[in-house]
């Protein structure tokens, strides 16, 4: 990105500033209209934002259909969790491993990557030869033993603290800052969910310039061979095992960064915030938003976090004017829409809402396609 | 590398053996190809020859036999380790990267000759820099090469069919191969495209890359090669020059049929 | 990636902002559902009130906010005058869809709203996480219904509750077993939830403490209908009793298939399962089955029986299990905002602390860490097709063995 | 040795249950090499429908033996569920035969999600008790119980499944289908119409689902309208353990995954000194899925398809 | 032979994938018990024309008249029923049915049954081989084996006019040997046949008449015996 602010002209300097001044008053304006509800709401789109980037190098760029990806954004949210509240401090106190807690946010959060990109390498390998449908189920397995996992390791030795889930965990402390306390700078006041805004936008910033950094890479080049051409990519020389291992990784520790910071904003994570509908949701984020193209995950991210939001503002009061009774309610309202933008995007706009130029030419190649393969045929009949 | 003679053996396999279930594909197959030279293999359909690519490829394990390259024993070798050691490859029916760009594809050829990792990527340090920048380069003059540098930005699908066969080359070429495998490029081509595939075929000799060809029309064949080989049901039954290759009665009886009487 | 393209992520997120803001403009009451309108002149204090409305505990919810919204009516037809001034109160309820993230969110909800006060949530797993931001902004919380002892043990001064928590729960029901069912050999599973897990753990300790062995421990899940293999192992082991820590859907096919597979032992359990949906599912199995409910039993209650006629007119439906003591969190919230002579947090958060109070569900005052004195726990018991109450038992901290006597509650 | 036995038996019955399902899945796989998500969802709603059709005529004075009642309930819910499957892959599939195969899977699990959502809408989210009408008397099995509707589940299972095996063995529309999954271009210049026989399967394999969800139905006492995903997890479990694509395998993998739950479930914790335990219940079923694919995609009874450049 | 009926007419058949034209507009003839073959290098079109007239590639321009009728866009399943059946290239028979499944898969459209196994015999008749394998898998059988079920089940179909696509590819010469003695005899029962091979003198030595194809075009057409002689022809295909 930055190397292409150097070639681009003065007028997309300015728009770059302009767009630069939105992110950083939008919190603000959305609290003063909208209330910090909407702030806090702003903080968690920015994760799910985080999260789908990460599935987008998985799924978009290297094709490989993963359904369990709600998993490494456990991991992250357990290892910021475990090493930043009270509950393993019994446990480890005496062991001479107390450093383990409390670590500053700037190793926590690598240490959180790293955790969940080995886990990524770890479900991946055995997954290499599967393809398509087969993927996706055997990393819905996954998924779910991990979530079983953490559910159950309070026995017999506590580690996760079970369905109980792990409480009081610290808030990000940077700077010697603890960001639960609100800070007034230039007579300005900064919440809570102000500074969290602010880290995870940059958070955000950062994964999507290392995504596109990548993807304009060799690196790039070869999950995006991979997904359109497994042997042919063989047959250019490229290690088709490592470089999957590799989009695993590199998506997983993506979603660990997420995870962490999911946990230190809520200050509570349980197994059940971890569930097989989450990675759907996300996959819906990349699917709907259009699979490989950055702008359209954040926007696919960005609806669907949002969407439900909305709702909730408008599906109970209309409902309570219009027959004073709720008949249906948000919850089941979204998830039907949901289902249905599913089936809907895909029959119409397979593509997604936002897709790049080259998935868009991929979901309309039917026609040309089919008659491509039959001219080879052809070619050789 | 330049001053080699030529007879070099550049590629040599001796009982190759591959089997398929119950069919014996390719069986106690030998040849050797030398260095700049133009090596043809044909056969009629089902004959074999595009197994015994892939075997040459890394696609396939072979089930037994010896396969040395340059000296360096490449039996049962994964394709991406065959290429790294210079044999590069075309296929029967394109398999292009659809939906990247001419240019794209001839990139992804680069793959293999190129060291960036993922914080090389992220940092975009000098030396990667110049490495994506020699990628880009490289690419570039590959396309020039085989004559399809103005389509660059276009989708490899939306090329025509003669213009994927030369940029499936050009990729092929990405690699920096010693031995350049193609399988039946002029497949579905007309007479003067096959003419020009014939002039790209030996000028890439004689810039130093040595052909293995497999192709169904034989006048190019015997027009462009040094030296074939006949396969038929998965065994060699000729090699030598095209002239004693076309006169082997053998040859002739496996191309025309056998004489039902 | 284009900076044309940035500006339109941009673009689309001012527009959803400006669309969200439309959608808000009937501010105050579109956030909750229609409450007794405040007449205008009078201050308006509003009351939050967070509880799964929407999906399968949405009748507990709804029962929840119903309490709430009985007790705000007759406070502001009664007219309540607060520091001299005379007020009116507005409910503000919010579906957490039993949901952590989605309940903090609606925690955030209220927070910026500027509640004076909140009831909920109702689930522990919603209350716990939503706790800390209320604490953070200084609003007092009192939940009906969470029973986790972990809600009050993080130090939160805002945090309260008025109702047995599950050590109170789950060791009188280990003390029921123990002593009023003789037994002696236990068997315990739960739904590896927050609730049953915990549930489940205060129930062996208590247990083992009064010297029941404990035989077996197995667990399913929230979702699961098949318990033939864990009740085989446990049939195996030959308890008197099995605990059962979970929810009447599971609670229910458990009960038939522990008949099914010719095991006589008792099934007791919580108040997951102290419902009508679980006679419905366990069918004739259900008879004799034990299950418990915090606070005393309803007909034992002191107000209850008024309570339950103004309930039923308004509501025209049954209570299910905590709208009485929804109702009576509303009203001591507002007495302490009475004595305070503010609804200003800060300042009646101490009253609060103060509470000494006599609810239709009981008399009610906080310990230090906001847990109820003395809560009570009822065992129920299914006797021709209902639920009646067998025993009440004490909280083991304030009353030991204060099981046939629930009126002797200590009051200071 | 009563307790293994009674185990074995747990296994088997709902093995049973699995077992039914599982042809769904495995029918379709052969037929589209397609993982039909939403046959859980048809499960549950042959279920549902089952229960609201039985409730809506006892309650309107219809008075039947309960096992009729029963049947009476399935003669509604099985042709809602067919139309369902019918509709399902007119609308969501067959559309996206030709597209990349993310497309139909994307669609499969939004039509899961929207049948759900819609008996959420209908029966609201709360468990639905299966009224109690079919015998349930205990029997003694060498020590173990066995009861005469475990029985029936068992016994009904595998009537069902021998008929479809008979269909799709011995009939012509049974040819075809194996025919169609084998090639379908040749199927179709055999004169096999291949949109009938493909709408077919998924209509003949939602009738299986609505026979199975009435059986968990009744087996367990009730039905809720989440009830699909996991039976539906499970059962597609089972059809990879056998072997997917594979009739016979379905059947085997079904009874074989309910017998390792179970006795998994009931021996893990003392073999494994108290650390594994029922709470890991539902992982087997995941452990055998990764496993089997991951070693054995063919599952036990598909044979080897090796695989081409 | 000119007062035989014609039974397929092909009028400027063209067939495109995509930008690329496979057949270029050829005019193709067969009459009533003609043995035609059509013959040519590899890519030159042949299959494509072949599955062209059983419409699994719909054309882009030309007709089909197929016994007097305009067959051109009729949904592929509706030929066999009309009397066209087609033995495709690499046989394509169903590998996990039975020999004799396979073999009643080729009457799936017709309803009657006593004929249908008098045909079946028949078909025993000519590949003794089949009726010894009827139980086994088709995918376990030879080649040879499998080209026998792809033809016996073409035959069950009772096809006027019957297309086969390269039968002899991958086969040992003496099971080709054996495969077109049975060509011989099918045509000589009176069933029309189109025969597209690679083994051009085979092919030619088999049929009554050929045509060239070359680049997607006819190049040549003429009878069989003709063709042999012809030198240019041997050239064509010879490549010099």
């Amino acid at each position: 990105m930055l190397a292409n602010i150097k070639q681009s002209k003065p007028a997309a300097y300015a728009g770059m500033a302009i767009f630069a001044v939105v992110l950083a008053v939008l919190p603000f304006v959305m609290g003063a209209t909208l209330g910090n509800t909407w702030v806090r709401n702003l903080d968690l789109a920015m994760l799910y934002i985080m999260l789908a980037l990460g599935l987008n190098i998985v799924v978009g760029y290297a094709g490989l259909l993963d359904l369990g990806y709600i998993a490494f954004y456990a991991v992250g949210a357990y290892v910021y969790a475990l090493l930043n509240s009270p509950h393993l401090v019994p446990m480890l106190s005496g062991t001479g491993f107390e450093w383990l807690l409390h670590m500053p946010l700037l190793v926590v959060l690598p240490l959180a990557a790293l955790l969940a990109g080995i886990f990524g390498v770890l479900l991946g390998s055995p997954t290499l030869k599967l393809r398509g449908d087969y993927l996706a189920i055997v990393t819905l397995g996954f998924g779910e033993i991990v979530r079983l996992f953490m559910n159950n390791l309070d026995r017999p030795i506590n580690i996760t603290n079970g369905p109980q889930g792990v409480n009081l965990i610290e808030p990000v402390s940077l700077f010697g800052h603890k960001f639960s306390q609100a800070i007034t700078v230039f007579g300005i006041e900064f919440r809570s969910v102000h500074l969290y805004y602010y880290l995870f936008l940059a958070l955000a910033l950062l994964i999507i310039v290392v995504s596109i950094r990548l993807q304009s890479s060799r690196i790039g080049r070869a999950w995006v061979a991979i997904r359109e051409d497994e042997i042919a990519a063989q047959a250019m020389g490229i290690n088709t095992r490592n470089v999957k291992l590799l989009a695993f990784a590199m998506g997983a520790s993506f979603g660990g960064v997420s995870g962490a910071m999911f946990a230190s904003f809520q200050g509570f994570v349980s197994p059940e915030s971890f569930i097989l509908m989450e990675s759907i949701v996300v996959l819906a984020m990349v699917v709907l938003g259009g699979m490989g193209h950055i702008p359209g995950v954040i926007l696919g991210a960005v609806l669907l976090f949002l969407t439900p939001e909305v709702l909730r503002d408008v599906v109970n009061p209309l409902q309570d004017k219009l027959i004073g009774e709720r008949l249906v309610n948000p919850e089941n309202l979204r998830m039907l829409l949901f289902g249905i933008a599913l089936i809907f995007v895909m029959l119409v706009r397979p593509e997604g809402l936002w897709p790049s130029k080259q998935r868009k030419a991929e979901f309309h190649e039917d026609d040309d396609l089919k008659a491509k393969d039959a001219e080879k045929e052809a070619a050789h009949g | 590398m330049a001053n080699q003679a030529n007879g070099e053996v550049l590629l040599e396999i001796s009982g190759i053996h591959k089997r398929f279930g119950g069919l014996h594909a390719l069986s106690d197959v030998a040849l050797s190809i030398n260095k700049g030279e133009i090596y043809g293999l044909i056969g009629p359909n089902g004959a074999g020859k595009t197994t015994l690519f892939n075997v040459l490829t890394g696609l396939y394990q072979p089930d037994e036999g010896k396969f040395t390259f340059k000296g360096i024993d490449l039996f049962r070798k994964k394709p991406n380790v065959v290429v790294e050691s210079g044999i590069a490859r075309t296929f029967q029916n394109i398999r292009l990267f659809h939906n990247m760009t001419a240019l794209e594809n001839v990139m992804v050829g680069r793959h293999v000759r190129t060291r960036a990792n993922v914080l090389g990527a992220v940092f975009r340090d000098p030396k990667t820099r110049a490495e994506e920048a020699g990628i880009h380069e490289r690419a570039q003059s590959l396309l020039d090469y085989v004559g399809i540098r103005k389509h660059g930005g276009e989708f490899a699908k939306n090329l025509s069919y003669g213009d994927q066969r030369r940029l499936e080359i050009a990729r092929a070429l990405a690699t920096d191969p010693q031995l350049l495998a193609l399988d039946e490029p002029a497949a579905g081509m007309n007479p003067k495209e096959t003419d020009d595939l014939k002039k790209l075929m030996e000028k890439i000799r004689n810039d130093g890359v040595t052909i293995l060809l497999i192709e169904h029309d034989v006048k190019l064949m015997m027009g462009l090669c040094d030296r074939i080989a006949v396969l038929d049901y998965g065994k060699k039954i000729a090699e030598g020059v095209p002239e004693e290759v076309k006169n082997n009665p053998r040859v002739i009886e496996a191309y025309l049929g056998a004489s039902p009487d | 990636m284009t900076l044309a393209r940035y500006s339109l992520i941009a673009t689309a997120v001012l527009a959803l902002a400006a669309c969200g803001k439309q959608e808000e403009a009937p501010a105050p009451d579109a956030a909750g559902a229609p409450a007794a309108a405040a007449p205008a002149g009078d201050e308006v204090i509003k009351i939050g009130h967070a509880a799964p409305l929407t999906g399968n505990i949405a009748h507990l919810g709804k029962d929840n906010e119903n309490g709430v919204r009985l007790a705000i009516e007759e406070l502001n037809a009664e007219g309540v005058e607060i520091g001299g001034k005379k007020v009116k109160f507005e409910m503000i309820s919010e579906d957490d869809q039993a949901d952590p993230k989605t309940a903090t969110t609606v925690a955030q909800r209220f927070v910026d709203a500027k509640v004076a006060g909140v009831i909920g949530h109702l689930n522990s797993g919603t209350t716990i996480p939503s706790s800390k931001l209320y604490s953070d902004a200084g609003i007092p919380q009192i939940s009906p219904s969470a029973t986790n002892p972990q809600y009050t043990l993080q130090g939160f001064k805002t945090a309260y509750r008025v109702i047995a928590n599950d050590v109170a729960q789950g060791g009188a029901l280990g003390e029921f077993a123990a002593t009023n069912l003789k037994a002696k050999k236990v068997a315990i599973i739960d739904d590896r939830t927050a609730y049953g897990q915990g549930l489940a753990d205060e129930f062996e300790k208590a247990a083992k403490a009064k010297g029941v062995e404990v035989v077996g421990r197995e667990f399913t899940t929230n979702q699961a209908t098949d318990f033939m293999a864990i009740l085989t192992t446990i049939k195996g082991k030959k308890p008197d009793v099995i605990f059962y820590g979970g929810m009447d859907a599971q609670a229910g096919p458990l009960t038939q298939q522990l008949k099914k597979l010719g095991i006589a032992a008792k099934v007791i359990g919580g108040d997951g399962f102290q419902t009508g949906e679980y006679i419905k599912l366990a069918g004739d199995n259900a008879e004799g089955q034990f299950a418990s409910q915090p606070g005393m039993p309803k007909d034992k209650m002191p107000g209850f029986a008024d309570f339950d006629k103004k309930y039923k007119a308004k509501f025209n439906t049954d209570i299910q299990i905590y709208a009485p003591f929804t109702y009576d969190a509303t009203r001591l919230m507002v007495e302490a905002m009475k004595r305070a002579g503010s609804a200003d947090p800060a300042k009646y958060l101490p009253e609060l602390a103060k509470t000494d109070y006599q609810g239709v569900t009981g008399p009610i005052k906080f310990d230090e860490k906001g847990d109820i004195v003395g809560g009570q726990v009822t065992v129920y018991q299914v006797k021709a097709g209902k639920w009646e109450a067998v025993a009440t038992v004490g909280s083991p901290a304030a009353a030991p063995a204060a099981a046939a006597a629930p009126a002797e509650q200590p009051k200071q | 040795m009563d307790i293994f036995i009674q185990q074995l038996i747990n296994g088997l019955v709902v093995g049973s249950i699995y077992a039914l399902i599982a042809l769904g899945y495995t029918m379709v796989y052969g037929i589209l090499q397609l993982i039909n998500f939403a046959h859980g969802e048809i499960v549950m709603m042959g279920a549902m429908i089952t229960i609201s059709a039985v409730s809506i005529l006892s309650g309107s004075g219809v008075n039947l033996p309960g096992p009729l009642l029963v049947v009476a309930g399935l003669l509604v819910s099985i042709p809602i569920t067919m139309l369902l499957g019918f509709t399902i892959e007119r609308v969501a599939y067959r559309p996206l035969r030709k597209a990349p195969r993310l497309a139909p899977l994307i669609t499969a699990i939004g039509i899961s999600i929207v049948l759900q959502q819609v008996a959420v809408l209908i029966w609201k989210n709360n468990p639905r008790s299966f009224p109690d009408l079919l015998p349930h008397a205990s029997h003694d099995f060498m020590g173990a119980v066995i009861t005469d509707l475990q029985i029936l589940i068992v016994v009904l299972a595998l009537v069902v499944m021998g008929g479809l095996l008979i269909m799709v063995e011995k009939t012509k529309l049974g040819r075809a289908m194996r025919a169609v999954s084998m090639n379908q271009s040749v199927a179709s210049l055999m004169g096999v119409n291949i949109n009938y026989v493909i709408s077919m399967t998924f209509v003949i394999g939602s009738a299986l689902g609505a026979v199975a969800g009435v059986m968990v139905g009744a087996n367990y006492g009730l039905a809720y309208p989440t009830m699909g995903f996991m039976i539906g997890l499970k059962a597609f479990t089972a059809a990879v353990l056998g072997g997917i694509g594979n009739l016979a395998g379905a059947v085997a993998g079904g009874l074989l995954l309910g017998i390792i739950e179970s006795v998994g479930a009931g021996y893990l914790g003392p073999i494994t000194g108290g650390v594994l335990g029922s709470h890991y219940q539902d992982i087997f079923a995941f452990m055998v899925l990764i496993l089997v694919l991951v070693f054995r995609p063919s599952g036990l009874l598909g044979e080897r398809v090796a695989e081409r450049a | 032979m000119s007062e035989q009926k014609t039974l397929l007419e092909v009028k400027g058949l063209q067939v495109a994938y995509g930008g690329i034209q496979a057949v270029k507009g050829i005019d193709l003839e067969i009459k009533q018990g003609e043995l035609v073959a059509l013959i040519g290098a590899n890519g030159a079109g042949k299959t494509t024309t072949l599955k062209t007239l059983v419409g699994m590639v719909k054309p882009a321009a030309g007709t089909i008249i197929y016994n007097g009728e305009d067959s051109t866009r009729i949904p592929v399943h509706h030929y066999v029923s009309r009397g066209l059946a087609m033995v495709p290239e690499g046989r394509g028979i169903f590998p996990r049915l039975t020999v004799e499944e396979n073999l009643w898969m080729g009457a799936y459209y017709r309803n009657d049954k006593a004929e249908i196994l008098m045909d079946l015999e028949r078909v025993y008749g000519l590949f003794p081989r089949l009726k010894e394998r009827y139980k086994q898998l088709a995918g376990t059988l030879s080649g040879g084996e499998q080209q026998m079920v792809a033809m016996g089940r073409a035959i069950l179909s009772r096809p006027k006019l019957l297309l086969l696509d390269e039968p002899s590819m991958g086969l040992a010469p003496i099971i080709v040997q054996k495969i077109f003695e049975i060509i011989r005899q099918i045509a000589s029962e009176g069933v029309t046949m189109l025969l597209v091979e690679q083994n051009a003198k085979l092919a030619l030595k088999t049929a009554n008449r050929g045509y060239v194809m070359e680049s997607g075009r006819i190049t040549y057409a003429d009878s069989a015996d003709a063709l042999l002689a012809n030198e240019k022809v041997q050239h064509a295909y010879l490549g010099e």
